[in-house]
């Protein structure tokens, strides 16, 4: 037959926990109570930090910052998966799994007031800083595969972050087809909230998932709840096995909804309904958990209260370690450009220093 | 004459000649129904539709490409991208496409676009939205550069940019989007893209600056007019490319002296240029080296840090002073 | 089942005279023989063109050029679909596709020996010259379509070519998601002649084809035998209909074969062998079109001999032209840098002519 | 020693350098099997085999953005991009993450990548293979740009480029690839980068130029000197960024005159950054204005016109003529 088939493509939808908290047991992750805990305890202490700064931002202690409320399962279920070892390579939108990578409370509110100071993770070495340019870290988790494999490090894969909106950008496509040709361990994790800005997924792209982008690759791809963290962890975590064993990159499309600002420069009643995130407030991730966890006994409200005291203390210690913050060398620029200092910048360092001498307004 | 800010001004000239011609679009990241994430483009979506307020996805090599198909096939497309930070991924539609089309056509197709976007610091924005990069448009020869400085002259300068047949880059200081109101006129009004502007004359030093740093400067020359007798003629360049160093040489010619501040980074700023022809016709007039204020060759630092990496009011007056006094 | 299937993507493949010469009567186009014999006289041209280029360059009297022999059945079968209201949005091996639009056969020549004098097309202004930074066009043609649409001229539809490899650009994805969200008629023909340069297709991407990529953008794809002109010409126009009837754009594969090298200064036998080429001789699509007219009795041996000759005769009379052509404006660049000349392009024209003319080098 | 072209010498700096550290790695379009375009990469794949003589998809911002996640890994990545012109597409990678890696994460992540790429006229290439637009890479802060003239100094310079902890965009002068040949030593060689070379002293006029225009420069020199009697100090820049305008200014403060040959366009080519630090430092040095001879500010048209469009002897040796006797 000359008009024949020769291919065909199928995509599914894995859901582990759905939002009337009913299991599905064969495909329930294996992870003991201590780890259940220990990713409930992240996301929950996602949530308040952000809800905390978000109060810092109103008051004028930090600069326009993005807020991740709701999306803590995506992000802290996919890093769940991940090893110390592996590349964790995001966005902005990531902060529980930032934290989850060792970063400490307190590099967000540095961060988010103007300090680079707040983009070193002093414990994990394998976490990229945020990265705004969007789109454009996608090929840094697919060279940094790459540089882990070249140098034996066989075991090591990388995932990276990214929304609906960035699929749109070139970078998404080449990043991926590199991966793709490269049979690299990336896991491609997009967090589909909805949203861009203002832009709704439908006018962001023609296709009806992204999950099928993946087809465009020749690698595998699925859609999954991304508010049901046990779908999250389970699908990255096959993902990320299956890249360590040579089977090459996938793509996730976490469908998931931002229920915030897209940062608190935006006024989101401009251009979506209030019922719409009404909707989606009824399927939060965390109250999903947390529901999971007291059926299964391995939580109770007693732990709840301890751990809710322990967040709470913690953070605002944070919040004031923060506030007593104050000690920015003022050059730094000039010892992080190279390097070796050169000529020119020794010489223009010594001018700055002369200058804000110089200068009471910025003394 | 209604007093407006830059946003304003720039929304003015946008339905102005959206209203005058039909060709004239605006698209980009959230400029229709959120009318755009400064408001510049509020309005336009629910009065001209929204075939001509586009919501792109989020691609700016994809905004500026189907933008040069449309500027081909006859539309007047402004593009809005959301931070000058972004643009860069722009330079190979740009450089490659529409600086050149009406070269590599021989005139039968030409590009007749504008690429709008906020740039420069001072608003405590995040990382990549405080870049002052005019000078990778300004080293492309077929694009023309633009940097308003005031509301009125935003209006009037967009409104050329939008009705002039090549590619135009029209770079907004978004630091002054909304720092002052400015009178208006009600009736429509443009200005000549490529002429700088001598906002005060004077004798003794001449002073160029453009976008927000044009305030700060004048600021300072006001300061120091007001506690001493000097005469300083102050320019604002409006236009980086084609560059008007006529208007500058003349003026250096007969001051002899000359400071230059700018908020792009020292190496290979626009300034660089404006002393190269400086010395290239007035160079034996000169009786001190021009002076740049300018940003210094580093990253630029996230905004906790910023503000002592963009020229303030008092290393411009040093400049001043030392150049008097040289 | 939460592990469920949400879509099923099938692909098609498209040939209507195989290799062998055997026609599927119910695809076959309905062409009269007088469109046969133009479309057929279309390629055989571009053949005896391209191979008096090659020859001209060989002698040195052309710059680099890119051999397009093996490839006519795609560009002339496409456009052949084409109205001349269409946009047409080539890179820069479609030499018989713009022939077809009216560009005189002196143009390549003197566009390959190097002025811009070659990339006008006084015939047609809906074709755009030459463009050489690889997937760059596609935007183009995505915008143009959108022009046309928004201008009411709702019929105009644009057809734009590229190479495989120019399917790993960020312009693609970024051009086919764009046209596909705005629901243009736009053709993406991917003329996949299985090489950029030295990289085969199968590192160029992982997925089995390019036809497939179509489903990330949710939108029609189809592969096709590029060497069956009957194939393209039906797959275009169908392209085509379907875009002007407002169902979208199309990407369609046309699995051909770049018989020669990839341009004149390349060397294939550094990286490909001598038996592929030979394999792929026989698909020859210009002999297979010759058949199928013959035996359908639109063609026969003296009407070949007359257009052998004919378009020997024509070419050879242009190359004269060519070869007396002398007359290029020193200082055009100046004239097409902006409609209006500005104060300083006027001073350093100035300057230029000064010099040329004290110049003995360049006089 | 023996002899050997710019492009044998490049091969031999990627020869040596992967052969000493097993992070070097050559990636790029057609750099494998094909060895390159221009044969730059020739032997690599059969030596190092195709993991470390990657031959990449077509897409320039996905090369530049895997080299910046491998260097972050701690390889050390070459990537080729086939001609400069297509370059642009990774400015968007390089201003954005890889000047600032180093920045961003205060000293966490770097890039040491390099970025070779060939770049300028006169090789009678197609559109877009011609250009030189060092100024985009050398105004963005974080990047070193250096520019070979030699067999030699490529050598040296690009073992330099690899082993440099920080990104390096190394720009090949096309036309010299294979328009001389000259001894590069056995011994392995580096030379520091962001250091110009005085080629020749002199005392009457300073020349500066850099990449196929030096040796057009040197010509006119060699010409003019054995015409009359006249000491010309020349000048090969080398490094772009940073500028070492102290051998430069040392020069000029010595000669009172100074002409520049560049093959960018003239406004804010280079020249224009060397003349703004001559303003700063020894401006009242100067017994003529520094003259550039420069390309000109229009699209670098196709190869018919290229020439004419590139600076020529005779256009050197006006300038020249016209400094001495200013
Ligand atoms: C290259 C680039 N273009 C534009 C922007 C401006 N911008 C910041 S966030 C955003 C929307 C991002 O949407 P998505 O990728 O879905 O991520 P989300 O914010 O929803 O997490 C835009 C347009 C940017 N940061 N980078
Ligand atoms: C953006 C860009 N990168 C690189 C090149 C150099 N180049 C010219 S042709 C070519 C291969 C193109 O392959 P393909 O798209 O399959 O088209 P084909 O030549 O096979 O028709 C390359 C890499 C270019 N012209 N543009
Ligand atoms: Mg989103
Ligand atoms: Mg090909």
């Amino acid at each position: 037959m000359p008009l024949k088939t020769i291919g065909k493509f199928s995509l599914s939808y894995l859901q582990v926990l759905d939002d009337k908290g009913k299991l599905d047991e064969n495909l329930e992750p294996k992870l003991s109570n201590t780890e259940l805990n220990k990713l409930y305890r992240a996301m929950y202490l996602a949530r308040q930090l952000d809800s905390r700064m978000l109060k810092l931002q109103r008051q004028g202690r930090l600069g326009t910052i993005p807020v991740c409320t709701g999306q803590e399962a995506c992000v802290c279920g996919a890093t769940f998966a991940l090893r110390d070892s592996d590349w964790f390579v995001g966005s902005y939108r990531e902060l529980g799994g930032r934290l989850m990578r060792g970063e400490p409370l307190i590099n967000p509110m540095i961060y988010y007031n103007g300090y680079e100071e707040g983009s070193f993770n002093p414990v994990n070495d394998r976490t990229l800083p945020i990265n705004i340019i969007l789109g454009s870290q996608l090929p840094h988790a697919v060279g940094a595969a790459y540089g882990s494999r070249l140098k034996g490090e066989k075991e090591n894969a990388s995932l990276v972050f990214f929304g609906d909106g960035s699929t749109s950008e070139g970078d998404f496509h080449e990043a991926i087809n590199f991966a793709a040709v490269w049979k690299l361990p990336v896991v491609f994790f997009c967090q589909n909230n909805q949203w861009a800005i203002s832009t709704p997924r439908a006018n962001q792209t023609h296709s009806e998932s992204i999950a099928q982008k993946a087809i465009s690759y020749g690698i595998d791809g699925i859609q999954i709840d991304g508010n049901d963290v046990l779908a999250v962890y389970k699908a990255t975590k096959d993902a990320l096995d299956r890249g360590r064993a040579g089977e090459g990159p996938t793509l996730i499309e976490a469908v998931t909804y931002r229920m915030g600002v897209h940062t608190t420069a935006d006024d989101p009643t401009r251009y979506r309904k209030n019922a719409e995130v009404e909707e989606w407030s009824k399927k939060d991730p965390i109250k999903r958990f947390e529901n999971y966890l007291i059926e299964k006994k391995a939580w109770s409200a007693r732990k709840q209260k301890t751990m809710e005291d322990e967040i709470k203390a913690e953070i605002e210690q944070t919040v004031k370690d923060f506030e007593n913050m104050t000690d920015f060398k003022p050059d730094s620029p000039f010892d992080y450009l190279f390097e070796t200092e050169t000529d020119d910048i020794k010489a223009l360092r010594a001018e700055f220093l002369n200058e804000i001498g110089k200068d009471a307004d910025n003394a | 004459m209604p007093k407006m800010n830059m946003i304003q001004a720039i929304n003015l000239a946008l339905h102005e000649e959206m209203e005058k011609d039909e060709t004239v679009l605006v698209m980009g990241q959230d400029v229709g129904v959120n009318g755009g994430v400064f408001r510049a483009t509020e309005g336009l979506s629910v009065k001209f539709g929204k075939e001509r307020a586009i919501d792109t996805p989020l691609a700016e090599s994809g905004i500026i490409g189907s933008a040069i198909g449309m500027a081909i096939a006859g539309l007047k497309p402004v593009a809005e991208i959301q931070f000058s930070g972004f643009s860069y991924l722009t330079l190979g539609q740009l450089e490659g496409n529409a600086a050149r089309m009406r070269t590599r056509s021989r005139g039968q197709f030409t590009c007749p676009l504008v690429m709008r976007m906020p740039y420069g610091g001072g608003v405590r924005a995040l990382e990549h939205h405080s870049e002052s990069k005019e000078t990778y448009w300004a080293h492309t020869a077929g694009l023309k550069v633009v940097i308003p400085s005031s509301p009125r002259n935003a209006r009037a300068l967009l409104t050329a940019a939008i009705r002039d047949p090549d590619p135009v880059i029209f770079m907004e200081p978004k630091h002054s989007y909304r720092a002052f109101k400015e009178e208006v006129p009600e009736k429509k009004e443009t200005m000549e893209i490529g002429k700088a502007e001598i906002v005060r004359e004077g004798s003794d030093l001449t002073l160029v600056s453009w976008g927000a740093m044009f305030h700060l400067t004048k600021k300072v020359v006001d300061q120091i007019q007001s506690e001493r007798k000097v005469s300083i003629e102050l320019i604002d360049l409006l236009t980086i490319s084609p560059m008007d160093s006529a208007t500058i040489n003349a003026s250096v010619r007969k001051t002899g002296r000359c400071v230059i501040v700018q908020e792009a980074q020292k190496t290979l700023g626009p300034a660089s240029e404006i002393i190269a022809r400086i010395n290239d016709e007035v160079l034996m007039y000169l009786e001190a080296p021009v002076k740049r204020v300018s940003g210094y060759d580093v990253v630029m630092p996230y905004f906790g840090r910023e503000k002592m990496y963009l020229p303030t009011m008092e290393r411009i007056r040093r400049a001043i002073e030392e150049t008097l006094e040289f």
